[in-house]
Order: structure tokens, then C-alpha cells, then sequence
């Protein structure tokens, strides 16, 4: 699915971590780790050419990325710190836009992508007057409609409570299973089960 | 407990209030529909035409009752704001959110009034005197308050909200008040006084006072019904709200 | 027409982020009202005095309510992390821009012209001059949109960029203005306002097709994607 | 002093984040020269056309300009969760306004005072009418900080608010733009400017003391401490 | 330090949890537990006055809050999901700020607060270039500077890697030691080892 060979981002022109090579083939999971500040966000934001990167290859699926930026944009799925969601509006609305904007599957149920990720009942509540954790699953319930076959999550399970967490867990097994890959970053002990190569970015020098 | 203080206390009760205000409330609804015909009659048909402004000076009795209410109003409105803030009476906040849009409509009328009153005697709708300025801009201070209250997700944030900023505005009353004396304007000055002789004859002042009178009472009316149906949306979910509505089924 | 989706749905969200505080779709009339009545009573008021000076007031009045929005335009989108989503997604952003471009347009130019009847009254503004006026500024609105979306575009990632946004659009309103205040001229001095109207238009179309890549471009910036 | 300390470090902390970007302190004269440029050309320009009214252009300028940035007052500080740090900290609400609107008038009110001349120039004001323009202006600008302080305490915590805060505003600048702009015309007409410079002061000094705390019970609304 | 009978916050006029009995001696660490929007946010900005609670009593340190709702935002020191940091001011000019606005220990180094939380170097940096677990310690940082006898934290850990885990609990385990008490919301398993009392705030029927 991803294959890159010495990796490495670019802040201010300098490396920000020692390169590293990735190998992430259909139905794998991968966790990038790192101290604070090692740079996997930035990591993520790179690869969808929202951050200067360099690798001596980079390939999704058979095309390179170097050469057509515009590869992953269509094939990956991206969620990070920041949830992209509208405050004003509610979970149903933020979702349908978010599907629609996202060129998936217009036929979800939104009822079902809620209970779902557990917030069943919230379907017409602004997200505004939700907590953090269920705004959290609220844009995570993207995930559930996606059928984009690489996931980019940063921290996934940030603000979860526990049945949050295997809901994510469910998920990405269910993805995987379908043959997709997911690339995630978490801190300390990851949460769940599932199998998953790591990789740790370290200081460039 | 001093008898006066204990009825406004029991006033301030929502059940209590509710039950007032359904008795009361059609008392002043007739009274102030029956002095308004009364004093219609006796200031279009009756008086007798003015020797300058022939029969355009009878908007007088709309204009001028109106004028007063749109400033009376914003008095009322802001000492319940004062109210609301200070102890955080509930009955006090949505009584002053009651007296927004019914002072706002007087405001308009008075404006309304004002401009095609200003054609005949001035020669234009609209001119830029002082208080005429100023009435437009206890319009605008009802738009406010009726807007950032509306602005507010919670009711009473909102309420309190906009009671500051009515607090704030209050100075503009007595600027539009003052405004024929501070600058020298096209409006009329003062004609009716309540001490001193009024520069106005009798014959034209009595429908005016009528009118005035009747312009209060359905202040009155309309903001008990307001307020009475704001507290029963308010309080929908308790018991003496269902008690309420069984009753009056 | 599954290939406008995308567009569709971001100009729904637009529209129902407005509606959703329908209070606000009658405050730039409000606005406007305001400003005018600065003016008014600036100017001192009587209706000689003011009948010259409000077309021209008029125009800014409303190039200054269509301004003020400006910055929420793009502002939350890049806050919560929509603008980002945009960039990493598989949309045009150049549809995008048009779809923004046109909740835009229809919030704002629409709004103000049809409040302009009584703008022009409070301004004594003579009645003939009217239609004039609501063609220029149906079709100047329009132009100032664009303008405004390259512009907000441009200042999405800058904090508190209000008087830099100004300092980057008033420039480019002057010839809507100056031809937009034209027409009105020509028709009080008996001419026949057709070329200023046809130059707003020509400007407009210009700007219809420049504007949102340019925007989108805008955009990009900041990102390594290229446009 | 240590009890000012904390009023001090808000003060130090507004003055540096907008020091921060130096190009912003220029922006708010760079808007004001816009739209006194807008006008001129909108009113035709010629120096006999302008001079008139070139006093309450540039009066509705200077109001403009600072209007503007009051969306920026207390937004940031409420996105970030500052203003929950205040309330849920020990420090006097009412001082940290104080704190807030001296370094808001600072910024703004002396700024655009002090650019007065050049916008005067390009509007053709009479040069004798400039002393009294600038006495009034700074005195006005106070003022207008402080009303500015209250709608934007109103409006903080209020989503898109900045049309919400026109409505609130104006009406409020009204009076100080009556004695403004009256102080200057009583010198053009040969009388003397006291009598408005002094109704001038005394609202200035009135709003200076009720508008901290207004705007302090305001951002109190929607948490549960009394203000 | 903490006393509380029959506690429950308010929305909308209902009771959000089940109420719950609190008592906090000084020395002690509390941990609330509950899952995605059981309102632990909600109660610890209740506790400050940023929304409305009810209770049988409430006390801290002998002063009746129900009545003095001032008293606690004197001897409390809250840090919630959202940091209070100004991207545009360095780490220091933050940090300065926050310690006079809370009108804590002037004396305080900064350079020694940033070394102390592991971002030794970042003191001149604007916080809107710092990575999520950068600008989470610089927040943190307050802590350590802190005098104040009750500290509210509002999921401290998220977001940061391992040794910045090991930084807070040491922080924690020095403002016990002193007598200082600290009331903590976390998910799933506590990353620390310090002893804790656990609240569980459930359904409120
Ligand atoms: C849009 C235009 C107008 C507005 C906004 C307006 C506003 C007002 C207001 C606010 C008052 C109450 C003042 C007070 O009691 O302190 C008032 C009173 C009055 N107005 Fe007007 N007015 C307008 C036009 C006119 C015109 C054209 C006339 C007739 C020439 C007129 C005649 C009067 C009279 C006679 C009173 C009673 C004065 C008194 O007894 O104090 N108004 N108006
Ligand atoms: N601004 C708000 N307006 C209305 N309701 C809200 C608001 N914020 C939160 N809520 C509701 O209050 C409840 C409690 O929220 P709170 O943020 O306290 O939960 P929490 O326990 O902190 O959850 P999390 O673990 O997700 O952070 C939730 O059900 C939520 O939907
Ligand atoms: N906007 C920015 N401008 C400049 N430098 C930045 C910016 N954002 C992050 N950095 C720097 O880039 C480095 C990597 O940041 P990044 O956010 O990728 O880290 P991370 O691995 O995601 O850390 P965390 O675990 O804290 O989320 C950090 O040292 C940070 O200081
Ligand atoms: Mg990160
Ligand atoms: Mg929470």
C-alpha cells in the first residue's frame, strides 16, 4: 500500500528525525511513534503534502508520490489534532457534509454510523454541546463510512474512554480485514490488540 | 414582612404570577380597546382642525402616545434588566425580554408616524435633527437587546446579556427627551406639561391624554400575555405548568 | 450529477451555517442602516445637503457591509481543521471556491441590494436614480464577492488580519466604485448609464473567472501541494 | 506594587502580542486612509466638495477603524480558554478590563489620533479646524474604547458576531460623534468648542467608569459566580 | 481540603450524574472516573463557578462555597482541555503572563520550569510552533510553579509521550508530599502509580 525509502520531513530546510524507510502492505497496521516533538504529526500532514518532505522513493499503490503530490489526497483518509468539526451544526450535518465533501459513500445511514461509534442520541445535537470524547467519536465516525483504503490517524485514541477505544479497535480490525491499512501515532502503551509493525522516529542526529 | 413587599414577592413566584396574570390580563385587554375608540373618536372626529396644519395635526394622537410609550417602555424594560441582574430573578428576565418587541413596535410607530407627518410640515420624509436621530436609535437599541438575547443559546444568558446592554443605553432616553431643548431642532418642543400650563388647547389635549392612557393599559396587557406565555414555554416541564393547562382546558 | 456533490454540499452547509442564526441574515441591512446614519447625522442632515453625497454613500455603505463578513469566510474553516481536510482531500478546491463564492453572494449581495430602497430613502437618494442603482449594485456585489474570497483567502492563516484584509480589498473595490457610482451619475446628469453598467459587467465576468482558482492558489500556499 | 501585577502583565501582554506583528500597528492608519481615499473619489474629489464634509469622514473613519478590531478584543481569549482562566483565577475582573481597554486605547485611539493630520490633508480640512479635531478625537477615541469594551464583552462568546456587534456599537457612538463633529463645526462657525469638548469629556468620563464593570458582569454571564 | 455532599452539576435545570459525596484530605489525590460525557469536565468547571451545581454541602478548607462561590478560585489552580497559551508569545512571555495573572511566586525562573518539564530549549519559541505534547507541557509548567493548595486537572495526560507522564506524576507526587491536594480526570488505565480515592460519576437515573 506504502512503501517509502529514507523519509524524512523538513522543517526550516532541516530534517526533522533520522530518515526511516516504511513498508506497509494491504491489511497491515502501522504505529508511528516518537517521543514529544519527534514529528509524527508533521509526518502525517507531509505525506498529504501539507509539509515539505523528502525520501529517495515514495509509493502509494504503485504510483509516486513525488511525482503526482496529488496520489495519497484521494486514497488516504486523514484525521488529526484538529476535528473538522462545525460547532453550529449537528452531528448528522457535520457528518453528511463531511461524506459528501469527502467524495464517499452517500448511501451511510447516520443513525447507524452514530450507534456505531456509540452516540446514539446526539445525532441532532450541535457538535458544540458535546464533550471532548464525544467529539472526538463523532469524527471518527467517518471512519465507519470510509472506504478509502489507507487511514492516517493521529492520536485516535486521545480523549477516549475505554469502550471508545474498542470501538476504534473494531473498526480498524474490520478495515484491515477488508485489505485497507491504517499509519497511526499514540503515546505509551497503545490501547489495543490488533497485530502492528512499529516505527520510532528519532533525532536526526 | 411589610404587606407591599410581600405581594411583589409572591409576584415573583411563576405560579403565582401565571394565575395574576390570566386574571388580569382581559381587564386590561377591554379597557384599553375601549379608551382607544373613545379617544379615536374624540381626537379624528371631534376636535376641531388645526388652523395651520388643517387635519394633518390629528397623527398627533397616535404619534405623541406612542413617542411616550417608546420611551416609558425602555424604562421599564431596563429596571427589570436592572432587576434580573442584580438578584437573578427569573420572572424578572423575561419581563424584560417581553418589553423589547412591544416598546420596538411603539418605536416604529412613532417613527412611522413621524415621517408622514414630517412630509406635510417639514417637506421630506426624513431629516437629520436630534430627536429624530436619537428615536432611531432606541430602535436600534431594541433591535439589540432583541437580537443579542436571540444570539444567546440559553435564555437567560441571553436575558442577562442583553439587560446590559439596555443599562448601558438607558442614557439615550433622556438625550431624546432633552434633545428639542439641548439643540434647535425642526421637532416640536415641548407642548404637553404635566406641571405648568400645557401650550396646547383642551379641546385637543383631552383625546391626547386619552389615547395616552389607553396606549399604557395595552402596554400592560400585552406584556402580561408575553411574559405568561414565555413562562409556561419556560417552565413546561413542572407541575403547576400541567396543572395550568389542564385547568384552562 | 454526482460529480457536483461535493460543491452541493459545501454550499448547503454554508447556507445552513447562516440560517442556523437567522437573526444574522437581516444584520448586514442592519449594518448598513447604521453606517448610513453615522453619515446622516456626520453630515449635518438637511435633505439639500445630503441628496449629492448618497449614491457614493450608498456604495461604500454597502462595500462595507459586504467587507465586514469577510472574515469568517474562511476564518473557522482554517480553526477547526476544515481548510486542512480541503487541502488533504480528493475535491477541487477551485469548485470549492466557487461554491463559497456563491453562499457568499447569495448571503450577502442579494441582502444589501434589495435593502438598498431604503437606504436610498433614508438618504433622500431622488427615486429615479432606483433601478439604476439596484442594477450597479446587484452586479457590483457580485464583483466585490470575488474580491473578497482572493482576499480572505489570502489572510485565512494570519491572525487578526482585519485591517490587512481592508488594506487588500479597498484597492481592488475602487473601480467597481468608481464605475458603480458612475452609472448612478450619468442617469442624474441625463446620460445614459449603459457604459459604466457594461464596464461593472465586463469587470465582474473578469473577476467570475479569476477569482476563485486565484483563491484557491491563495489557499494552497502554506501547503505543499501544488495548486 | 505588587497588587497591580497582574493588571500590569495583561497590559504588557496585549501591547506585546501587537508589537508582535509590527506591520499591524500601521494597518488601522492604512485602513483609515482607504476609506477616506473611497470617499474622495466617490464624492467626486474636488477640494470645494470635500472640505464640508471632510470633518465627519473623517470622524466615521476613526470610529470605523477602531470598530474593527473590537472582534479581536476578547474572541481570541475566549477561543483559547483565557477567559475561563480569569473567571475560574482570583484576579478582579473589573481591573483586568481596565487593563484591557487602556492598552485597546493605546493601540488604537492614540494611533489613529495621531494620524489625524494626514487623513485631514487629504480631505482638504480647513488646517485652523485641526487642533480641535485632535483634542476631540482623543477624547472621543476614549470614549469609543470603552463602549467598543462592552460589545465586545457582550459578544465574546457569541459565534460570528461581528455584524451583532455593529448593532450594539453605533447606536452608542452616536453621542460621542454628535459632540465630536459639534465641536469641530462650532469653531468653523466662529464659536467656541467648550461647551461640546466638555459634554464630550463628561461622557468619556462616565463611560470610563461604568463600562469595566459592565463589560466584566457581561463575560460573567454564563458562568455561575456573581459578578 | 475538599468536602462534598451529594454533589451533581446542572444542565439545562438536570442533574447530569448521579450525585456523589467527595472528600478530599490534604496530602490526597482523587481521580474521576466516568465515560465519554459523563461530565467530569463539567464538575471541575462547576467547582470554579464556570457552571451551575447543586449540593447538600460544599466546603474548602472550612469556607462554605455554596455561599462564598470566590473561595475556591483563590486556592485552586484548574487546567482544562483547552491550554490558555497564546500561539503568538514564546514559551516564556506565556509563562511569565500566567504566573502574574494567577498572581503566583514571581520569583520563579522560567528557564528552570521549562527544564523541569522537558522543553529546555523551546523557552523562545512561539507556543503555535510547538508540537500537541510541546505546548501540553509548557501548560503544565504552571504547575510546577504553583503554590496553591488544589490543583484541578482535567485529563493531564493526554497527549503526552512517556517520560512526560513521568514528569507530571513527579509533580504531583512533590505537591502532595507538601500537603497540596489534586483532584484528576484520566482515561482508562492511570499512567501513574501514585495511591488514589477513584470517583465514578454514572448515569443520573
Ligand atoms: C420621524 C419623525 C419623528 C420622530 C422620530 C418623532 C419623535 C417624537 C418623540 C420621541 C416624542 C416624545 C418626546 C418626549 O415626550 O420627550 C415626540 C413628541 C411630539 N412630536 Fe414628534 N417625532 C417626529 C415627527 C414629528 C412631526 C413631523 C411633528 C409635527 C410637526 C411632531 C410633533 C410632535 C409633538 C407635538 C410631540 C409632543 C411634544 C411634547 O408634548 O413633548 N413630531 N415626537
Ligand atoms: N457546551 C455544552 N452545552 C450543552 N451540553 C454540553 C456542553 N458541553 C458538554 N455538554 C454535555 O454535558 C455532558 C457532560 O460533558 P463533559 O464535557 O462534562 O463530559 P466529560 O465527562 O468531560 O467527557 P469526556 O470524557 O468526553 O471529556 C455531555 O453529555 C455533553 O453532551
Ligand atoms: N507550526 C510549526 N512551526 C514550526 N515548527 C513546528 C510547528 N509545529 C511543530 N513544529 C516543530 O516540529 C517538531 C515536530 O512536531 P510534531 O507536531 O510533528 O510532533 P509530534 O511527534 O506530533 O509530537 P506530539 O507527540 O507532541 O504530538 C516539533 O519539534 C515542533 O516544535
Ligand atoms: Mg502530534
Ligand atoms: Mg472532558
Amino acid at each position: 500500500m506504502l512503501q517509502a525509502e529514507s523519509l524524512t520531513c523538513l522543517r526550516d530546510e532541516e530534517a526533522l528525525f533520522a530518515p526511516i524507510d516504511i513498508d506497509l502492505p494491504p491489511g497491515h497496521l502501522l504505529v508511528l511513534e516518537g517521543r514529544n516533538g519527534a514529528g509524527k504529526t508533521t509526518l502525517l500532514r507531509a505525506l498529504l503534502g501539507l509539509h515539505p518532505l523528502t525520501a529517495k522513493s515514495l509509493h502509494f499503490r504503485g504510483t509516486d508520490v513525488l511525482r503526482e503530490r496529488h496520489a495519497l489526497c484521494s486514497g488516504a483518509l486523514w484525521l488529526g489534532h484538529l476535528l473538522a468539526l462545525k460547532g453550529d451544526l449537528t452531528v448528522r450535518e457535520n457528518l453528511r457534509y463531511n461524506l459528501a465533501i469527502g467524495d464517499e459513500d452517500a448511501a451511510e445511514d447516520v443513525d447507524e454510523l452514530c450507534a456505531n461509534l456509540g452516540i446514539a442520541g446526539y445525532e441532532d445535537t450541535p457538535t458544540r454541546s458535546l464533550s471532548a470524547g464525544q467529539r472526538k467519536r463523532a469524527a471518527l465516525a467517518r471512519l465507519a463510512a470510509s472506504r478509502r483504503p489507507l487511514w492516517l490517524l493521529d492520536e485516535p485514541f486521545a480523549n477516549l474512554d475505554g469502550p471508545g477505544m474498542a470501538v476504534v479497535e473494531r473498526l480498524l480490525a474490520t478495515h484491515l480485514a477488508r485489505g485497507g491499512s491504517a499509519m497511526l501515532t499514540s503515546h505509551g502503551v497503545l490501547p489495543i490488540t490488533l497485530p502492528a509493525t512499529t516505527v520510532r522516529l528519532e533525532h536526526a542526529r | 414582612m411589610n404587606p407591599v413587599w410581600r405581594w411583589f414577592h409572591q409576584l415573583g413566584s411563576p405560579p403565582y404570577f401565571y394565575r395574576f396574570a390570566t386574571r388580569w390580563m382581559p381587564w386590561f385587554g377591554i379597557s384599553a380597546l375601549l379608551l382607544t375608540v373613545i379617544g379615536m373618536y374624540l381626537g379624528f372626529v371631534e376636535a376641531p382642525a388645526d388652523y395651520l396644519q388643517g387635519d394633518s395635526f390629528r397623527i398627533m394622537y397616535i404619534h405623541v402616545p406612542a413617542a411616550w410609550m417608546s420611551m416609558f417602555i425602555y424604562g421599564v424594560m431596563a429596571l427589570n434588566g436592572a432587576i434580573a441582574l442584580i438578584w437573578r430573578i427569573k420572572l424578572s428576565e423575561l419581563l424584560f425580554l417581553s418589553c423589547a418587541p412591544i416598546g420596538a413596535m411603539f418605536t416604529a410607530i412613532t417613527l412611522i408616524t413621524g415621517m408622514f407627518w414630517g412630509k406635510p410640515t417639514w417637506g421630506a420624509y426624513w431629516v437629520w435633527d436630534a430627536r429624530l436621530t436619537s428615536e432611531l436609535v432606541l430602535l436600534f437599541l431594541y433591535f439589540g437587546v432583541i437580537g443579542l438575547a436571540s444570539a444567546y443559546d440559553d435564555l437567560r444568558q441571553g436575558a442577562r446579556a442583553a439587560a446590559v446592554l439596555a443599562l448601558v443605553g438607558v442614557v439615550n432616553v433622556p438625550i431624546i427627551h432633552f434633545s428639542v431643548k439641548w439643540w434647535n431642532t425642526l421637532h416640536q418642543g415641548e407642548t404637553v406639561r404635566i406641571m405648568g400650563k400645557s401650550s396646547i388647547d383642551s379641546s385637543m389635549l383631552w383625546p391626547l391624554l386619552i389615547m395616552a392612557l389607553a396606549t399604557k393599559l395595552y402596554f400592560v396587557f400585552a406584556l402580561l400575555l408575553r411574559t405568561r406565555s414565555a413562562l409556561a414555554e419556560q417552565e413546561r416541564g413542572k407541575q403547576w405548568v400541567r396543572e395550568a393547562m389542564v385547568e384552562a382546558a | 450529477m454526482t460529480a457536483l456533490r461535493p460543491y452541493q454540499a459545501l454550499l448547503a452547509r454554508d447556507l445552513r451555517l447562516a440560517f442556523r442564526r437567522r437573526a444574522d441574515l437581516l444584520l448586514p441591512l442592519g449594518f448598513a442602516v447604521l453606517v448610513v446614519l453615522l453619515f446622516g447625522i456626520a453630515l449635518g442632515g438637511t435633505p439639500e445637503r445630503l441628496a449629492p453625497v448618497s449614491a457614493p454613500v450608498i456604495w461604500v455603505t454597502v462595500l462595507l457591509a459586504g467587507f465586514l463578513s469577510l472574515d469568517g469566510l474562511f476564518r473557522p474553516d482554517v480553526d477547526d481543521g476544515t481548510l486542512d481536510q480541503w487541502l488533504a482531500g480528493p475535491t477541487s478546491i477551485v469548485g470549492l471556491m466557487y461554491a463559497k463564492a456563491l453562499a457568499h453572494w447569495l448571503l450577502y449581495g442579494v441582502g444589501l441590494t434589495l435593502s438598498t430602497p431604503l437606504l436610498a430613502m433614508l438618504l433622500n437618494l431622488p427615486v429615479d436614480l432606483l433601478p439604476v442603482m439596484l442594477a450597479a449594485l446587484a452586479i457590483g456585489t457580485l464583483g466585490a464577492t470575488q474580491i473578497g474570497i482572493i482576499a480572505a483567502a489570502l489572510t485565512a492563516r494570519l491572525r487578526r488580519s482585519g485591517i490587512l484584509l481592508a488594506l487588500i480589498v479597498m484597492p481592488l473595490y475602487l473601480p467597481l466604485l468608481i464605475f458603480g457610482s458612475g452609472a448612478v451619475d450619468a442617469v442624474r446628469l441625463g446620460e445614459s448609464p449603459k457604459g459604466a453598467l457594461l464596464l461593472l459587467a465586463a469587470q465582474t465576468v473578469l473577476l467570475l473567472t479569476l477569482a476563485p482558482p486565484a483563491a484557491a492558489a491563495a489557499l494552497r500556499i502554506g501547503s505543499d501541494n501544488p495548486p
